[in-house]
């Protein structure tokens, strides 16, 4: 069984890459993988966002990364990218601020790093 | 009353390019102003028939457009090369669209007082 | 062992000529999201292309006969049987 | 003399669109001109936000809109476009909350409208 | 009276093919930002382009003799004497 | 150890995409893999000389890109083809690239455990 990591550089608008990493993530997990991190970087901090307000008839984004944290799986986002982009870093729902090095430890052990955008 | 031409060039799905169009024609249309949207690229293929982002999770705002005409927007252009591009005629399209060559999206620009690339 | 070539966007987003050069015969070219939308055009950088079976369905796009839908099980599956994938 | 309004559509860690908008803003005052509006639209929302951290190398954003501030240009966001992106809209720093229609009759009135992106 | 067309990014970044047929004859063409890089390719598009000085000097650009630096005072200028703009 | 492949396509002051990939180079060598970084299209412009964003108020990040010999990254690939493109000789550069045909592009990547595209 593979060990992966996986991450987001789009910014939460894009619903339509959102919907694929998120499906990614839970079949490698339904395949008896692992998903060591998925981790923001770029515009994909603002994901972390607490304030992230949309219509029933979006795309759930909240729920799939309840999902995904609740099956387990370590969210994380760059402090450096989002101090410069104006995300708060002191909300940031369910995701953990790490620095750059603590997630390229874990690409450098994981089997494979896929990135989504 | 002024002219205004919304420019649409993103794909369906990339971002929000399309639906931010969207919101603008149909402000500038609810102000009363003399709103014209032109889809050119791959933007033509927002309104391509019988999509169905539903079932992905995301909204399906291809029926918001299907109302343009309800909120009188009626100056819809496609760039016709971009049609023969993405193999679509006018009868696969979900509303009305006029096919512009160049030429005529050229004049459809000069005609503006304002053009917003969104 | 391969490089698995995954692709987002129409390709008119991209810079073709470039890639027509980087990518390899025994390549695989993975099309997602509005990718599929140019299904046609994306065959001058590989003549056998994969399209993620629920975007193209979303997008009432009719897979050709040389290409081939995947779910997601072979999505995972393909990454783990290349040797590195690039997201263009 | 004439009236501008313009909008920005980009984030705010794209730094050289934005000392763009600063030159063309304050150079239309210096001019003469004025400028009714800046209107934050798409990913430009998140330049409202309060917690933009950058180090003292980097372009001084908070400076400049205190800048175009302090000389009288109204600074508005486009509020569907904030809830969308996760912008927290009970604190947009300078910037005024505003609907899209808003925008749109200033622009209306505007003799031109010119894009940053 | 044309449009001012203002491009912020290398010429790869657009589709070249549609802004050819779209720019037209007395048209004006502007680069800011780091299309400054590209005022060589440019040149399909128009034969004569405008820079935007302040962006070409930070990237150690030396304007071609066919074309023209400008500032920003003529850069409102030049929006207010077109009919309309285009930021591409 | 493991081989890792910074790839860089964008145009220098666009957003922050070449400052995003120095930082992930930098961090791949500080914590001791084999880190390489390619430009390729406009990210080529990056190495070029004399450039000064300061007079823009905009951050010198080309100052980081030339000490990156310091921190031992030495693989420093170029696309031949785009510098041609952007009229630029490997003696235009400020730091020690190699430039690479498309041939040898491919067989670098092929020689990664990961590649990313920022």
């Amino acid at each position: 069984m593979a060990r992966f990591v996986l991450s987001l550089h789009c910014a939460p608008s894009d619903h339509d890459t959102t919907q694929r990493l998120f499906k990614f993530a839970t079949t490698c997990l339904e395949q008896g993988h692992s998903v060591d991190t998925i981790f923001l970087y770029q515009q994909g901090v603002y994901h972390a966002s607490e304030d992230i307000n949309l219509a029933t008839d979006e795309l759930a984004i909240a729920n799939l990364w309840q999902t995904l944290h609740q099956r387990g799986i370590k969210l994380m986002l760059c402090i450096t990218a989002a101090e410069k982009r104006g995300l708060n870093i002191a909300a940031t729902n369910l995701f953990t601020v790490a620095g750059l090095a603590e997630f390229a430890m874990l690409a450098s052990e994981a089997d494979k790093w896929v990135q989504f955008k | 009353m002024i002219n205004v031409l919304v420019l649409s060039q993103h794909s369906p799905f990339d971002d929000m390019h399309i639906r931010d169009a969207l919101d603008m024609t149909l402000i500038f249309a609810a102000i009363e102003q003399n709103i014209s949207w032109l889809f050119t690229g791959p933007a033509v293929l927002a309104l391509k028939e019988n999509q169905n982002p539903e079932s992905l999770g995301l909204k399906n705002y291809f029926k918001s457009i299907k109302t343009l005409e309800i909120y009188d927007v009626e100056n819809i252009y496609v760039c016709e090369k971009s049609l023969l591009d993405y193999n679509l005629s006018k009868n696969d399209l979900i509303i009305n669209a006029k096919p512009l060559n160049f030429k005529a999206q050229s004049q459809l620009i000069s005609a503006q007082q304002q053009v917003v690339n969104l | 062992m391969s490089t698995l070539h995954i692709f987002s966007k129409p390709i008119s987003y991209y810079d073709n000529e470039r890639l027509v050069n980087l990518i390899q015969q025994n390549d695989t070219v993975l099309l997602v999201g509005d990718a599929c939308y140019s299904q046609k055009l994306y065959f001058q950088l590989c003549d056998k292309l994969l399209l993620l079976s629920d975007d193209a369905k979303a997008r009432n796009i009719e897979i050709m006969q040389q290409n081939t839908a995947i779910d997601y099980e072979i999505f995972v599956a393909k990454t783990l049987s290349s040797s590195q994938s690039i997201t263009w």
